[in-house]
């Protein structure tokens, strides 16, 4: 057993088997789950940060911030920051980033994923003063500018950096390409020092072998674990704000019947996917985002399962005319999440119960976003697609603009009166806002049907004995090793 | 023909001529076969003395190969010696386990396979080949067993033998490997040398060195030589006694000139009768009518009743043994005497 | 005479050219007529393991004939309530005998009907290569020179294309359909017997029994059909049955990468991928089918082996070989 | 096609049945340097109606190969082939097939030259699937099938046996047979017999001149046992490296032959002669046959040759016909002559003969 | 041997060319990458920006005219995924695939000549049947299946090896086993059949009768001439091996080519991919090379253009032949 315990690694060392090796870890793109899970708030820090619990926004390198006008925003930066290679953090670092991700040719991904189309203007009034003025009014510029990761004007601004210097309690150590990868304290940190000098990552896409590592003592923590994969008692449960659900294409028959649509709804068993398939971790869902996002309708239930409702709402669309025998296609991406498959599968039998003429078929990431994303594939009849969609950002309008209005980029249907709800929202402050976007849950299940909601998911961690962590809704895309400690 | 005398044989005591080195009795092999067990060679006995040649005779099948791999106890897997002696010098070989046997391979026994074109292995250079008995039973250096195959092929009368032992087999002609051979076969200076077929793959001209190779051979050492082959004409030249087998019997024995002088079995008498020489042009030879019985259907009494011209009812119903006739000769017949009687062979 | 000795590596074919010199003999025991119509069956009966394994593909191939109209929709039946039931519990019915599926359908029917599935992905994969690779093969080293020369090079190709993304893109292209599959097997199996006949053949070409037919003038596309091909054939459907097995391990590598068949279809190699992540928790999932794999390979080979020997006239006789234990002695003649 | 008038068993038309001038066949082999290997050079050959040709030397000297190119397996590269005064290599389609009928062939080795997987009946039959008109109707065939058999011995009711099930004389007789199938004129015999027991052997021989005697087929035979040889042939042909060195009848080759290659072969073969009460001395020739990659020049036989003279090594030495008889052709500087031959006294025995002649050695 | 190198080398790279001419046309064919490389949002001038910037526009002869013009720089572009260098991508995953698969047929060949050899001693006999059985069953057992039931097995429930990984030699040790069984299982019953004809050769007659030991005459005479057909396998199954790891490697998380592969396959990650491939073919066709060059070392008869053969028949036997695949299993 010699060999178990080299492996071990020193109480300094804390050791992470991740699903995926981060293609790069370019702060722009630390939206991306696999770049974002190794260096937000490790590395590299933003300036204002969500508290994943609380749902309210912290101070991080911006102490404070204020909407001075409209349109702008000034916040008020820290003056004892470094960056890990001695630069000091100044305003206009954080300036030079904005701009470097959201307004630049980089095509950065977190750009695509908080900010629209429009620039933001950037200016840095003196060390530890900032603005940024929007070209509308944009009530959570701060939860936006969340996700911006803060880099050094020394960062390139033409091209991606595949290591960047941070701000944060580490700094990236090596990086051996396809091996591993280790982060090391990072001395100078402005703030607390965290428990471990060292973290180790890895990375293996098979969870069962994840889990594997975990329980024989190779890793202290493995991410994204499915409920069968073994982990067993090292498994904990997190609600990791994802929730899947069909997302139809309301504009083709025979799904451009509501009253398909609606026996799509009816027909899903949730309760029975998320006992049997996920063991009662997730939950049944009724709306695209889960409690604790801002929007959140706590009074939406879930459809509830009926078969013969689903059946009965069928036959009255054939007796309607509506070619309830199309095939419909249940499109649903590989590995998406644990047991997708299976659900897949389970999808397709009880819609299939309804009396629909559903088909499935499993494809990869690539052709999974032809599906998603537009331009859409459009030749292939009907389509559910299998969305699995998170929102990080906390905020209901990050998920709405995407699926819900006419345009959005994953959206497939809307109507104009709801673009119009939306549009409203999505200015609102408050519980103004929180009600404008109830209201809108409520009116896409009631009126709209473009999605079948299935479950808010519970991510699995897998977590070694010797370290305690408490996960939390964003530890799959923001696993801070500061939380992390040892067990004494 | 190299006229280098010196053997590549290690010093051994000289045999006397005319000594009596091999003696076979009753040997019987069993093969194993889908149609139950067989006997290839059955009851046979003959003598190899020192310096001469003993020739087995007998059509393809007849167990001429099998019984020499029998005395050699190289039989295949499916055979089995059952019966019977081989007593070679003294010892008797079959009383030996495999493992004893392996210290007769070589320095006491040597054997030259039917096949010269496949026999060596294609993977090693001659000399590898030639001096692996070293090795084995000498226990001799690579460098060393190289210096003894090199002797060996000058021996054998293969021209520059010291470029050529890095040779491998199939870089040689057939009449060449043919040699190679014979001089692995008589390397350590065996007393008993079995020629099985040597010639038999080989032209008219290479086939007259071979031969001439061999006589050489046993009268250096006086080695006992077993000489295999279905040719009549060289068994005529080349042995100085025979013994015509026909399905797995022996059925004739005695001193070469006296056995095709006057043939007393008639299997004998046929097959020199079948020789082409001598029979006009477009006339019609004497052929034995029938074909020799398959070994699971061999009947009861002479093995040759079938394609018999004097058959009896007694040659149906027992087997003749092998008798003496005269002084030096053996015949299993019932009727040798009356065969006698017959017209003589004008051969 | 100028043909090269034989090679170990040479492959035995029928005719006396097998027959190490010296055993020639072997093939010349005269079967009576009357026994060779029955010996077939018979030959099988006397090699036990043969027997067995004829006994597995029959059942195997029953199943997969008239498993899926028996099993009706069992097969897809899902049970939430009722997922990942352990096996041999007996309470439940014959359905559930091998227990239950991660949807709690019954394992039972769900192997039969991947019976089915598997063998027409695996047999017309393995029989579409073995045809054209070994037409072809037979015809470019029949007539060697530089139509021998392409279609070597065009194996080389094709041998060293990572065949894996030969499937994914083709798969991807034009979605994982069954015949898809199929395609992709065939395809990138083509070479195995290519090369095996086209070195066969080249070798036979120059047989004098080929030469003979030259004689008569008949026509290269007959000798082919005639002297070639029976002669290949054995050894070319001894390579299919290994080949059966690596093309169900390809499949199943396709399911494990999420482009092998689809479900709701199911076929072995899917219920074996599918099921590896239950290792720890419900073992079954995985094992069975992959014990039908196995099975079915070994029984394969172990067939073809045999049939291989018991068609060829020179070899025959090694089946019927009686073991060394049960010789049963013919008393030697007393002749004295 | 058949413009000749009666045939005759000796031989000696005006125009022969097959003739070969010049006829000359290389091979390229794989390797560096010289790799063109002269199987056959400049033969010059000819047999007549119901004629048996023999056709003898060492093993690689190119018989097969002659044989072979007579049969078209083989492309000659100079030379020319005339049956019947036509060339067959020039012949396509129809014309060919019915050209392909009036030549055949055995092979030596009865067990390779038939395929294991037919039966007997199936091989005999096999060439009229391609010459379809021959016996058109099964029952046709079936009794042409019976008939064959009937005349190469075999028994009509073996039909449905497969090759491994009969004996090497007979497998040969099912060769012949099929080789009989499209009743041809001409039969090349490639060693039809080496394979033979001595008793099987005669048995074959037997059926052969009875054929002939029937048929009128003519015969090329090849051999290298020169007993066989001597016993069936009207005329030898003696080959020596891919050309011929001497030709004449087979009582002038035997008895008095001229080229010191054929002294040398006869003298080699063993004789079953128990007569004699010694072993007789004998030409026994020196080394192996020359590579044909890098034959010597001159005279190919002058490496072995105990006559040779330096004239040999640089000239080739023409063909020169017999004082006695134009008809025995040899090449050689130096042929045994018929002086030679009578400073050997006692029985002219042939072996006896060039005894006398031996090697200086 | 020179002239044999260079031709051997001449005719395969224009198969060389075609496999990677084909996967560049292959790969093109699974879609337009953009969206996976592309915001969410992005416009439709971001997407023909990004089209145009990596030359996807372009009919595909041009691409490829492109292509190996860098190629010929030695330029074989950069990973969309990474924005590394796809050559350097490459060259870092194939010593890993090179050292797992070289160790594994190493193993696999030494096993199976061992098992082979012992099973063709008595052919039919229980030694024989039984390793026929065991080898059949390994080569059909699902590799990923083999994987995850060796990690059960001895990383987690006897916690002898680690899960996955490189590291320590421990870590090979399941990787290794999951590969090996195939080609093992394949080998015995190559190993077998050759050396059950080796051994009814009559050179093995003939070295039992200069006295040779029963092992003398297994290990030198039958097994070096078995040795061959044996070889020519390994070489398949090592192609295999080097092609077709992706399974093993994603599952232990080995860093190899074949994982490498099917990411970029995946990820549509075209210049990672091509130069992938171009690297595994060109180590294929050097293996290639390297099998006919220990076949050669093995059989003089298949030496090309060695000494000039010293006699007629030598000279037809010394044509270079075909390997031949011996398929001869147990009954
Ligand atoms: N391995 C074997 N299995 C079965 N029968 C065999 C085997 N080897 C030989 N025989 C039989 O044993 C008999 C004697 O064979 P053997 O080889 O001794 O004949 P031979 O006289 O040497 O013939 P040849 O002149 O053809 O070499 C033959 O009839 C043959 O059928
Ligand atoms: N296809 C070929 N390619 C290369 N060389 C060949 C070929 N066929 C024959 N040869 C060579 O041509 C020469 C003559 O061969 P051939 O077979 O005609 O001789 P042979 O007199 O019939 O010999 P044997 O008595 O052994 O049958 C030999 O040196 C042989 O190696
Ligand atoms: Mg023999
Ligand atoms: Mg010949």
């Amino acid at each position: 057993n010699s060999e178990s315990t080299d492996e071990a690694g020193s109480a300094d060392t804390i050791r992470i088997v991740l699903t995926q090796e981060p293609p790069t870890l370019e702060a722009c793109e630390a939206n991306l789950t696999s770049t974002g899970v190794v260096m937000r708030s490790n590395v590299t820090e933003p300036l204002v940060e969500r508290n994943p619990t609380t749902g309210d926004l912290d101070p991080l390198l911006a102490t404070s911030w204020e909407q001075t006008s409209d349109t702008e925003w000034t916040f008020t930066l820290r003056d004892d920051v470094t960056f890990s290679d001695g630069t000091p953090f100044n305003a206009e670092a954080a300036a030079f980033t904005i701009d470097r991700a959201v307004n630049s040719d980089l095509a950065c991904n977190v750009e695509g994923y908080v900010f629209g189309d429009d620039d933001l203007v950037v200016n840095a009034v003196d060390d530890t003063t900032l603005t940024v003025t929007t070209v509308s009014p944009d009530p959570i510029l701060p939860l936006r500018l969340s996700f911006i990761e803060i880099v050094p004007t020394s960062t390139d601004a033409a091209a991606k950096v595949r290591e960047p210097i941070g701000t944060g309690p580490y700094a990236i150590g090596q990086w051996e390409a396809g091996t591993k990868l280790t982060l090391e304290r990072n001395d100078d940190y402005w703030g607390d020092a965290p428990a471990y000098a060292t973290a180790e990552y890895q990375w293996r896409s098979e969870g069962t072998v994840r889990a594997a590592m975990i329980t024989s003592g190779e890793a202290d923590i493995a991410m994204g674990l499915g409920p069968d994969d073994g982990a067993g008692d090292l498994g904990l449960d997190y609600p990791n704000n994802e929730t899947v659900a069909l997302r139809m294409t309301a504009a083709i028959a025979p799904l451009n019947d509501i009253r398909v649509r609606e026996a799509v709804n009816y027909a899903i068993d949730k309760s029975g996917i998320t006992d049997s398939l996920y063991q009662g971790a997730h939950i049944a869902a009724a709306q695209l985002v889960p409690e604790g996002i801002v929007g959140h309708n706590a009074d939406l239930e879930p459809w509830e399962f009926d078969v013969e409702k689903a059946k009965s709402l069928v036959a009255e669309a054939k007796a309607d005319g509506v070619p309830v025998d199309e095939k419909i296609t249940i499109v649903a991406r590989n590995a998406q999440f644990p047991k997708v498959s299976e659900m897949s599968q389970v999808l397709q039998e009880q819609l299939t119960q309804a009396g629909l003429n559903v088909e499935l078929k499993m494809v990869d990431t690539t052709q999974h976003l032809q599906y998603q994303l537009r331009p859409f594939v459009d030749n292939e009849g009907a389509i559910a697609l299998l969305i699995q969609h998170g929102n990080q950002a906390g905020d209901a309008q990050f998920s709405a603009d995407q699926y819900m209005t006419t345009t959005g980029a994953q959206s497939v249907y809307g109507t104009e009166a709801f673009d119009a709800m939306l549009e409203a929202a999505s200015i609102k402050t408050g519980s103004e806002r929180q009600a404008a976007y109830e209201d809108i849950f409520e009116y896409q299940n009631d009126e709209i049907v473009q999605f079948a909601f299935i479950a808010h998911q519970t991510g699995v961690i897998g977590k070694a004995a010797n370290v305690y962590y408490t996960p939390n809704s964003s530890s799959g895309d923001e696993l801070r090793i500061a939380e992390i400690t040892p067990v004494a | 023909m190299t006229t280098n005398t010196q053997t590549a044989t290690a010093p051994r005591d000289q045999l006397t001529e005319g000594e009596v080195l091999l003696t076979v009795s009753g040997l019987d092999v069993d093969i194993r076969t889908p149609k139950g067990v067989l006997r290839a060679v059955n009851n046979v006995s003959f003598e190899a003395r020192a310096g001469r040649t003993l020739a087995l005779l007998g059509e393809s099948g007849c167990g001429k190969s099998m019984t020499a791999k029998a005395v050699a106890g190289l039989l295949d897997p499916v055979a089995d010696v059952t019966g019977g002696t081989v007593v070679l010098n003294g010892t008797d070989l079959t009383a030996l386990t495999p493992k004893q046997r392996l210290k007769y391979a070589g320095p006491e026994l040597g054997i030259v396979f039917q096949d010269a074109l496949t026999a060596l292995n294609p993977v090693y250079t001659v000399g590898t080949q030639l001096g692996e008995a070293f090795r084995i039973h000498q226990g001799l250096s690579k460098k060393a067993a190289k210096v003894k195959a090199i002797e060996l092929m000058r021996h054998v009368g293969i021209p520059q033998p010291e470029s050529r032992v890095d040779s491998f087999p199939h870089q040689f002609s057939g009449g060449m490997r043919q040699r190679i051979l014979i001089a692995m076969a008589v390397s350590l200076g065996p007393r008993l040398l079995i020629a099985d077929e040597p010639t038999t793959a080989l032209d008219v001209t290479v086939q007259a060195q071979i031969m001439k190779l061999l006589r050489d051979l046993r009268t250096e050492s006086h080695m006992a030589v077993v000489l295999i082959t279905h040719d009549l004409a060289l068994v005529a030249e080349e042995a100085d006694t025979v013994a015509v087998m026909y399905a797995g019997n022996v059925v004739e024995t005695g001193p070469v000139r006296e056995v095709f002088g006057s043939p007393k079995h008639p299997y004998t008498r046929g097959l020199l009768d079948s020789v082409p020489a001598d029979v006009g042009r477009g006339a019609d030879l004497k052929s034995i009518a029938g074909s020799p019985p398959e070994l699971h259907r061999i009947p009861e009494g002479c093995v040759y009743q079938s394609r018999c011209p004097l058959v009896q009812d007694v040659c149906r119903a027992i087997r003749p043994a092998l008798e003496p006739e005269g002084t030096s000769r053996t015949v299993a017949c019932h009727f040798s005497a009356s065969s006698d009687t017959k017209e003589p062979n004008n051969v | 005479m100028s043909k090269p000795p034989r090679n170990v590596n040479q492959l035995p074919t029928g005719g006396r050219a097998i027959a190490p010199p010296g055993t020639e003999a072997i093939a010349l025991p005269r079967p009576e007529q009357a026994d060779k119509k029955i010996s077939l069956f018979h030959l099988l009966l006397k090699d036990r393991f043969a027997t067995v394994a004829a006994l597995v593909l029959v059942f195997v191939g029953l199943t997969a004939l008239f498993g899926p109209t028996l099993m009706g929709d069992l097969a897809t039946r899902q049970d939430l309530s009722a997922t990942n039931r352990p096996p041999f519990s007996f309470g439940e019915g014959w359905a559930f005998i091998l227990g239950s599926d991660s949807l709690g359908r019954s394992m039972v029917a769900r192997l039969v009907v991947a019976t089915q599935t598997t063998l027409s992905v695996a047999l017309p994969a393995v029989g579409i290569s073995l045809v054209i690779g070994s037409l072809w093969g037979v015809w470019a080293g029949f007539h060697r020179g530089i139509r021998e020369t392409i279609s070597m090079r065009i194996a080389d190709v094709i041998m060293s294309f990572p065949s894996l993304l030969l499937a994914v893109v083709i798969l991807y292209v034009f979605s994982p359909s069954a015949a898809n599959i199929v395609l992709i097997l065939a395809v990138t199996r083509i070479p195995i017997y290519l090369r095996t006949a086209r070195a066969e053949s080249a070798e036979l070409q120059s047989r004098t029994f080929v030469d003979a037919a030259r004689t008569f003038g008949t026509k290269p596309n007959a000798i082919i059909r005639r002297h070639v091909i029976p002669v290949v054939l054995p050894t070319l459907l001894t390579l299919a049955t290994l080949e059966f097995c690596y093309v169900m391990l390809a499949e199943s590598s396709l399911s494990f990468l999420g482009i092998g068949i689809q479900p709701p279809d199911v076929s072995w190699g899917l219920m074996v991928a599918q099921g590896r992540q239950y290792l720890q928790t419900a073992w079954w999932l995985s094992f069975f089918p992959g014990l039908a794999i196995v099975l079915t390979t070994v029984a394969a080979n172990v067939l073809a082996a045999w049939l291989r020997i018991a068609t060829d006239p020179a070899q025959r006789w090694r089946l019927t070989l009686p073991r060394k234990r049960m010789i049963m002695r013919i008393p030697a003649k007393e002749v004295q | 096609m058949s413009d000749i008038a009666a045939h005759t068993l000796t031989g000696d038309t005006a125009v022969p049945l097959l003739e070969v001038r010049g006829l000359t066949k290389n091979f390229h082999v794989p390797g560096r340097g010289n790799n063109v290997l002269c199987a056959l050079d400049k033969i010059d050959l000819h047999v007549g109606r119901g004629e048996t040709l023999g056709l003898v030397g060492e093993s690689g000297c190119g018989k097969s190969t002659l044989a072979r190119t007579l049969l078209m397996l083989e492309q000659p590269d100079e030379g020319t082939i005339r049956f019947e005064g036509s060339d067959p290599f020039g012949l396509k389609g129809k014309q060919l097939l019915a050209w392909r009928r009036r030549v055949q062939m055995v092979f030596q080795d009865p067990f390779a030259s038939l395929n294991a997987r037919m039966t007997a009946g199936e091989i005999i039959a096999e060439p009229w699937a391609t010459h379809t008109d021959l016996y058109p109707t099964k029952k046709a065939r079936a009794a042409r099938l019976q008939e064959l058999m009937e005349i190469v011995g075999l028994r009509p009711s073996d039909a449905g046996k497969s090759p491994q099930e009969f004996s090497g004389g007979q497998r040969q007789r099912i060769g012949i047979a099929r080789a009989l199938a499209l009743n041809p004129d001409v039969i090349v015999l490639d060693e039809p017999v080496s394979a033979l027991d001595l008793s099987v052997q005669a048995q074959v021989l037997n059926l052969l001149n009875d054929l002939q005697k029937r048929l009128g087929v003519a015969y090329i035979f090849i051999s290298h046992d020169l007993s066989v040889v001597r016993h069936v042939a009207d005329r030898v042909a003696v080959m020596y490296l891919g050309r011929i060195v001497e030709t004449g009848t087979t009582e002038q080759v035997f008895e008095r032959p001229r080229h010191p290659y054929t002294a040398a072969l006869m003298s080699a073969s063993p004789q079953l002669d128990v007569t004699g009460t010694a072993p007789r001395g004998r030409i026994v020739l020196e080394g192996e046959m020359p590579s044909p990659l890098d034959p010597p020049s001159g005279c190919r036989f002058r490496t072995r040759c105990w006559k040779a003279e330096e004239i040999c090594a640089t000239l080739a030495p023409p063909a020169a016909s017999s004082p006695d008889d134009p008809r025995h052709v040899a090449e050689c500087h130096f042929p045994i002559t018929a002086d030679d031959l009578k400073a050997a006294s006692g029985p002219v025995r042939s072996n006896d003969a060039v005894n006398l002649l031996a090697p200086r050695q | 041997m020179l002239t044999f190198l260079r031709r051997r080398i001449v005719s395969s790279a224009l198969p060389l060319l075609v496999v990677v001419l084909g996967v560049f046309a292959l790969a093109r064919l699974t879609g337009n990458p953009a969206s996976l490389y592309l915001p969410l949002n992005a416009t439709e001038q971001m997407r023909a920006d990004f089209t145009e910037k990596n030359g996807l526009d372009n009919p595909i002869w041009v691409q490829m005219a492109d292509y190996f013009g860098g190629v010929l720089r030695l330029d074989f572009g950069e990973s969309l995924r990474t924005g590394e260098s796809a050559a350097a991508m490459a060259l870092r995953a194939f010593p890993a695939t090179l050292q797992l698969a070289g160790t594994t047929m190493l193993l696999a060949v030494v096993l199976a000549v061992i098992v082979g050899s012992w099973a063709a001693l008595k052919p039919n006999g229980i030694a024989d049947r039984i390793s026929s059985f065991i080898s059949m069953a390994a080569a059909s057992v699902p590799d990923f299946w083999l994987a995850i039931m060796g990690i059960w097995v001895f990383a987690i429930s006897l916690g002898w090896l680690p899960t996955s990984g490189v590291g320590g030699p421990s870590a090979w040790v399941l990787p290794i086993l999951t590969l090996l069984l195939r080609p093992f299982g394949v080998l015995v019953q190559i190993v077998r059949g050759a050396m059950v004809s080796s051994l009814s050769e009559p050179y093995i007659k003939l070295a039992r009768s200069k006295g040779a030991s029963e092992f003398r005459v297994v290990t030198r005479h039958a097994l070096r001439n078995a040795a061959a057909p044996a070889l020519t396998v390994a070489g398949d199954l090592a192609v295999g091996l080097v092609n077709g790891a992706v399974v093993v490697e994603s599952i232990f998380g080995w860093p190899g080519i074949g994982k490498l592969m099917i990411d970029s396959i995946l990820q549509r990650d075209f210049a990672v991919l091509q130069a992938a491939v171009l690297l595994t073919a060109i180590s294929i066709f050097i293996l290639n090379i390297l099998i006919d060059l220990g076949y050669a070392g093995l059989d003089a008869r298949v030496r090309p253009a060695g000494k000039r053969p010293k006699s007629s028949k030598a000279a037809s036997v010394a044509e270079p032949k075909e390997r031949k695949v011996h398929v001869q299993t147990a009954s």
